[in-house]
């Protein structure tokens, strides 16, 4: 499916087209900035830009918020950088400084959480709602289609906020039989996690699966499982690939987690602004001049159900270097 | 020098210190001798705390040598005079308000076992002991410091230095908040421990205290030594016009020649501390409050300006029943209240002069939103020259202003509104002989101009010199009216004590 | 003494007058290191990045004037992030869901926002609960009731009002409105803080608050007031941010009030109250703003990102500290 | 005054003296919202359930002993929940990326704690620095030497350490062992706050530094230990939470800084230094943690929790308030 990195090598040293120089610095901005999850997507871009020979820097925002974002985007458009990779903390709020970095001839393109009324080329993404989903689908089977599960998230985080309602919904949809009985907020802590997963399954004690949509929820919920005594009778499903959740994941304490293409994230989306930046797509001549999308709008980057069978797999997923 | 050195404890050489815009002390040099009782006296601001702060080691000299027993000693930290055996009573009271009476008067000395847990049952009893030569005055062991009145705090300052086995112990006006009662155990505690061989360093203005117990006095002016005489050798006109640099006396303003209409009276004011107390003050006359410690006349006058709840009772001014239900009231009707205790009620030591003294015109009687800056300092500068307040520059924080300066910028903020009624409370607490006689002529001034004052005093000679009536309190309630002749100590004192 | 007094002041030179400044030091330190950050990255000093950082700085230093008063009162608020954050959701809420005119539920916004400051004066002034957990519980109130409104999704007001949108997006002169405002802002309240008789009042409260009421000053009054203001503040802030992005995140402000109060401290101001001004708020601010802002410029690692800037701030103030120092 | 004030005291009876204790309104509230509780959800009053909430809230809990004794000082401490998670993320990142022994790994840890509080007490007693400026500057730092460590991926132990998992998962009789050290922790310092004279100390400087300065206490050296001390507290639940979940994650303690804080004051200290007592800050954390634990037990929407939270922590708070009321 995926061109593995070594053939993507071999065309580019074979075309000189396919090299930039080592002064292009293409961006990648992210909220919460010092999370594990980001590390993926910028190891894919990295891979990129080493094979384009160009320089891939990530920052952003260290907190949930849309105003520490756009600062630092625009401070990034302020640069005058060759392209931007950009993830948003809401998607309306995003679009203006997004605009003004096209506008400027600054390609941009977004991952993982989108801008769609933005003027961005493309966005790679899976999708939060669409994950969310797939949680509930390998949940749903692992019971049987039957019993009580918990949520824990972080509330009113937009991305958190899209996997709890993918969740949801298709568990009405298509599980009927499955209620979620409880939701709390970890707040991406594990220890809150745990308090709050404990007092869950104290409030109700049939609980028979818990999907957390953040790392330490799941490892909150594993140990709170754990100090309850219930390893084994409730399933966790978690989310992304830390070590701390494919550790528990082989214990067989987490039953499975959610992990997105964030690789391809970050990869496809350097390819893209690579391309764009030098001329190379042209699906029609003069497409700027027209307002013609010369690339793929939208790009799924797929979703993996990470469990005992392949967690082996992962464990370098998010390591750099 | 002069004396033998044998004989001598503490000799100061060259002390020279300057602040921002002052010099507090200029090359004073001069001897303390063992087992005396050692005055030192001069004008607010002449440089006596600074001095005495020093030898304790709260402040550095700039200049200057000290001699402890003939060798130099380098005192840079209360610890180290404390190790000299140098206790110090400040002029500014030094407590930590959330613990127990004992705790401060061993603070830093907690008697401890080995594993350094404190040993509360010893510690009560020692303190016990320190706080039964007081036991006029009513502290327990474990009282809380925040609550106690001010003159029980300074007994717990005074209990906290004579419990260091010192050499010498400074007193830097520890009388200032004591009742006359309260004082004479001072001095007879005094008197002990000159007697066991130890040299005490004594301020205060109260001249009378001075000649009381002083063997010799030191006298400061402007921040230079002027003299050391022996107290038998001189008197106090003497020492008063080396003080100031000129002859005064030391002399009351002539009481009033008419007293006019009733311009301010009270009926049955009760509280949960004062009980019917009823008064009425005329036009010219200056009306004093006398009582022991706690006999309730900051509460009286605080209920009456609405500052402390009142249960029932009615006020009139000029003839004119007026509604106070809060301070801001009687505000508004002129009436004035001079608290008793600067430091915690009455000043904003953080601020500069300036602004305290425009604190309550600024609110009360200067109806612009904005402020005139130079409005704000000539309404400083007016006062300030007329109470002759020692400071560098209008905007000197309060805070490093000597303590009878701070007491005078506290009076001046009250006299900035032209009170009609001003109620007066301990008002010369800490004043120099000097100021204080100013302010004596300032008040009967300001009587005689019709305004109405109401001075509460515990300095009894205060009383009989100035106040032309005399009501004696107890427990809460008024005892006795005095006037004229009839105004003795005598008559106070029968009037207030405890029967 | 030869009590000269008088003059004094008035014969400092003007050098000597601008050192005394507490903030002096401040601005200092601040140019040398916009100096260093133009010289390490040539985009620092464009007019584009310098208009960014203001932008991103204006909200939170709209708190921090509000909180510099809250500070001289001798309180803190630690509300004020939540109260921006519900302020821009019941603006966009009434919009949205009932139609309710921008400007008209812009001022019913404030109007609850007012109401906010005024539970707090009370709680604080009246029944004399500490304010750090007064606005703590406020704190979650407010952010409780954001998420209630919004059932935790942001709202979108995009592209719908012309003129609403100017207050956060519109131009003078080239010049961000929202940036206008704040300037505005600051010289107000600055003059207001150092001239108006009301805010001087506010000094006598944090400096003493016994001295204050025994100089017939209505303590509690006073206090209600500082925290209305506060929270009128912190309302507005919150309208501006709704106007500038368009949408109304429940979890707006998150945060802001630890970064107002530190702003606050390092311009000067003391959390026991009496003292600060709100141009240390704003230069605490700024501060804290550039830091940011070169880190970003400066491609320091996001892992660094933390350390760095805590570094730089503890140099920055411990220089500030150390001119300062008056006593031993 | 009728001098019979003397014996009040000693004839005050059993009940009377409890009523004194500023803590017993604290406890009589915590009873109530228990009762109300159990009421409404018969799963409250399981042992399991208050096992399981005292491990929740055991972490908290040490930072809001240490935090007691910085209130008490008269300082604050922002930077104890970064400080707990870099003390997390060292002893395991050590053992992970380089071997050594967990045990030796953790003291290492520790050490750093301690390190960082004689840097934080030192900029604070020595040069004078406000404890807010510079603990928010450490919180800075520490989270992000923790991020720098660990490169922002939690650091996992999973299924090694026999010996050191029992720190935090072990039992004793039953009862967790990190209960069991947290229980100790809490008698052994509210021992030692009443009634060692060190600890009186901190008592002396924090109601008036000036009066322990003038009486020849050693302020600076007093400050910085209860810096150092608080530190290594933190440090202590760094590495229990390290035990605890076998996960080392860089944002571990994030915000606990908050939460120790607010327990101190509920339990009556005060940011003004010389008040408050470790049993307070206990029963502070309780109350705010079964507040949290009712919610969830009562099924209260994730959206609904921080608006209810605050609303019954202003109750409780207003409560104990007027209960306590001395003045007018
Ligand atoms: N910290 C300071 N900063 C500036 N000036 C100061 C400071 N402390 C004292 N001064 C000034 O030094 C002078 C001497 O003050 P000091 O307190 O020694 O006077 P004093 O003789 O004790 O007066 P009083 O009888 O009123 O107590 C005063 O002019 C005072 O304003
Ligand atoms: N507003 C206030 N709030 C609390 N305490 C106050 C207030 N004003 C004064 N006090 C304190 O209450 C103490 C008791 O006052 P009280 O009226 O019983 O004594 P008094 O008769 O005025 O005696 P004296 O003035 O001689 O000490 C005062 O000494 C003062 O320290
Ligand atoms: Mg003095
Ligand atoms: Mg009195």
């Amino acid at each position: 499916l995926v061109p593995s990195s070594k053939d993507v090598t071999q065309a580019s040293s074979g075309n000189p087209k396919l090299k930039g120089s080592p002064n292009e610095e293409y961006y990648m901005v992210t909220f919460v900035s010092g999370i594990e999850y980001w590390k993926g997507c910028y190891k894919g871009m990295k891979a990129a830009a080493d094979l384009y020979g160009v320089k891939a820097i990530y920052t952003g925002a260290p907190q949930f918020d849309v105003n520490q974002e756009v600062t630092v985007l625009r401070q990034v458009i302020a640069k005058k950088p060759a392209g931007i990779l950009v993830t948003c903390a809401n998607p309306d709020a995003l679009k203006a400084p997004i605009d003004e970095a096209i506008k400027k001839g600054i390609p941009v393109i977004t991952f993982d959480a989108d801008s769609p009324k933005s003027s961005r080329y493309s966005v790679l993404e899976t999708g939060n709602y669409n994950a969310g989903a797939m949680a509930a689908r390998y949940l749903g089977k692992l019971l049987g289609g039957k019993g009580e599960v918990g949520i824990s998230t972080v509330a009113a985080q937009l991305n958190h906020e899209q996997r709890k309602q993918g969740f949801i919904d298709t568990l009405k949809k298509e599980f009927p039989g499955i209620k979620v009985v409880a939701i709390v907020n970890d707040e991406n802590d594990q220890t809150k996690a745990a308090r709050q997963i404990s007092a869950m399954l104290q409030a109700h004690p049939n609980i028979k699966g818990i999907f957390c949509t953040d790392a330490l929820g799941g490892v909150g919920a594993a140990t709170a499982i754990k100090e309850a005594n219930k390893v084994g009778k409730v399933k966790i499903i978690s989310f992304d690939t830390d070590k701390g959740t494919l550790d528990l994941i082989k214990q067989g304490i987490i039953d499975a987690s959610i992990a997105q293409g964030t690789w391809n994230m970050g990869f496809w989306g350097m390819t893209f602004l690579f391309y764009l930046k030098h001329g190379i797509v042209n699906p029609v001549d003069n497409w700027q001049k027209f307002g013609i999308n010369p690339l793929p709008p939208y790009v799924d980057t797929g979703t993996m159900v990470v469990t005992k069978q392949n967690v082996d797999a992962f464990y370098k997923v998010n390591v750099i270097k | 020098m002069k004396s033998s050195t044998d004989n001598e404890l503490l000799r100061l050489h060259g002390i020279t210190k300057i602040f921002p815009g002052t010099v507090a002390l200029s090359d004073v040099s001069f001897a303390v001798n063992k087992a005396e009782i050692h005055a030192i006296v001069g004008e607010n601001g002449a440089g006596k705390s600074t001095l005495m702060n020093i030898i304790s080691g709260s402040l550095i000299p700039d200049k200057g040598e000290i001699y402890l027993e003939g060798r130099k000693v380098n005192i840079k930290s209360p610890r180290d005079a404390q190790n000299l055996g140098i206790s110090i009573v400040h002029q500014e009271l030094a407590l930590c308000p959330h613990l127990t009476v004992a705790e401060n008067i061993y603070i830093g000395r907690l008697p401890k076992n080995s594993a350094k847990i404190v040993d509360f049952k010893k510690l009560n009893q020692m303190s016990q002991e320190v706080l039964s030569l007081f036991d006029e005055v009513n502290i327990k062991p474990n009282d809380k410091v925040a609550n106690l009145n001010v003159a029980q705090q300074q007994i717990v300052e005074i209990a906290k230095a004579i419990t260091f086995n010192c050499k010498l112990l400074i007193l830097d006006e520890p009388t200032s908040a004591l009742s006359e009662a309260d004082a004479a155990v001072l001095f007879k505690i005094i008197k002990d421990l000159k007697a066991k061989g130890i040299s005490i360093l004594y301020i205060s203005h109260r001249l009378r205290e001075i000649f009381e117990l002083a063997d010799r006095i030191t006298v400061l002016r402007d921040g230079r030594y002027i003299t050391t005489l022996n107290a038998a050798e001189t008197n106090p006109d003497q020492v008063v016009s080396l003080m100031v640099g000129r002859e005064i006396k030391e002399m009351y303003p002539p009481k009033a020649e008419k007293i006019g209409k009733e311009i301010f009276k009270v009926e049955n004011i009760n509280s949960d501390k004062v009980y019917n107390v009823s008064f009425s003050l005329r036009e010219g006359e200056i009306l004093g409050f006398a009582g022991l410690v706690g006999s309730g006349r900051t509460e009286l006058a605080q209920t009456i300006c609405g500052i402390l709840p009142r249960n029932s009772g009615e006020i009139y001014l000029d003839g004119k029943r007026i509604e106070i239900n809060s301070f801001e009231d009687a505000i508004k009707q002129k009436i004035g209240y001079v608290t008793e205790d600067r430091k915690q009620y009455g000043l904003f030591l953080k601020l500069p002069v300036a602004y305290n003294v425009s604190a309550i015109h600024l609110k009360h009687d200067y109806k612009r939103l904005l402020i005139d800056k130079n409005h704000e300092l000539s309404l400083a500068d007016e006062y300030v020259k007329k109470l002759n307040v020692k400071t560098s520059s209008y905007l000197q924080l309060v805070m490093s202003l000597s303590g009878g300066n701070q007491q005078k910028v506290m009076i001046a903020k009250w006299l900035a509104i032209h009170p009609r009624i001003l109620i007066l409370d301990e008002p010369t607490r800490g004043i120099d002989v000097g100021a204080k006689a100013e302010i004596h002529n300032l008040l009967r001034e300001l009587a005689k101009s019709g305004i109405g004052i109401i001075l509460i005093s515990s300095e009894l000679p205060e009383i009989i010199g100035m106040c032309d009536r005399v009501l004696v309190m107890r427990e809460g309630r008024i005892t006795g009216e005095l006037a004229g002749e009839k105004i003795t100590e005598e008559n106070i004192m029968q009037l207030a004590a405890h029967k | 003494m030869s009590n000269t007094i008088s003059n004094a002041s008035a014969n400092k030179s003007l050098l000597k007058k601008l050192m005394g400044f507490r903030e002096i030091t401040l601005i200092f330190i601040i140019i040398v290191i916009s100096v260093i950050i133009s010289i390490l990255s040539p985009n620092f000093l464009t007019a584009e990045n310098l208009i960014t950082t203001a932008l991103g700085l204006a909200a939170d230093g709209i708190l921090a004037i509000g909180m510099t008063i809250v500070l001289v009162s001798g309180g803190v608020d630690l509300s004020v992030g939540s109260v921006l954050g519900l302020s821009a959701v019941i603006a966009g809420g009434l919009y949205l869901s009932y139609g309710v005119n921008i400007w008209i539920g812009s001022l019913i916004a404030l109007v609850i926002c007012a109401l906010i400051g005024l539970f707090n004066g009370y709680f604080i002034a009246r029944i004399g609960i500490p304010p750090l957990i007064v606005t703590l519980a406020m704190m979650g109130i407010a952010r409780g009731a954001a998420y209630v409104l919004t059932q935790g999704s942001p709202l979108s007001l995009y592209g719908n009002l012309k003129g609403f949108d100017f207050l956060g997006q519109g131009k003078i002169a080239g010049i961000p409105f929202f940036i206008v405002f704040f300037v505005i802002l600051i010289i107000l309240f600055d003059f207001l803080m150092r001239k108006s008789a009301p805010m001087r009042l506010v000094y006598y409260v944090g400096s003493n608050e016994n001295a204050a009421k025994l100089s017939g000053i209505n303590v509690p009054k006073v206090k209600i007031s500082v925290y209305v203001l506060m929270s009128v503040l912190a309302g507005i802030a919150g309208i501006f941010t709704l106007s500038r992005f368009s949408v109304a995140a429940p979890t707006a402000g998150n945060g802001s009030e630890l970064n107002a109060i530190s702003a606050c401290v390092i311009g000067g101001a003391s959390l026991a109250g009496g003292e600060g001004t709100v141009l240390g708020a704003i230069l605490g601010t700024i501060l804290v703003g550039i830091i940011n802002n070169a880190l970003v410029l400066l491609n320091v690692s996001v892992y660094w990102q933390n350390l760095v800037s805590g570094v730089i701030l503890i140099a920055a103030v411990t220089i500030d500290y150390l001119t300062h120092q008056k006593k031993s």
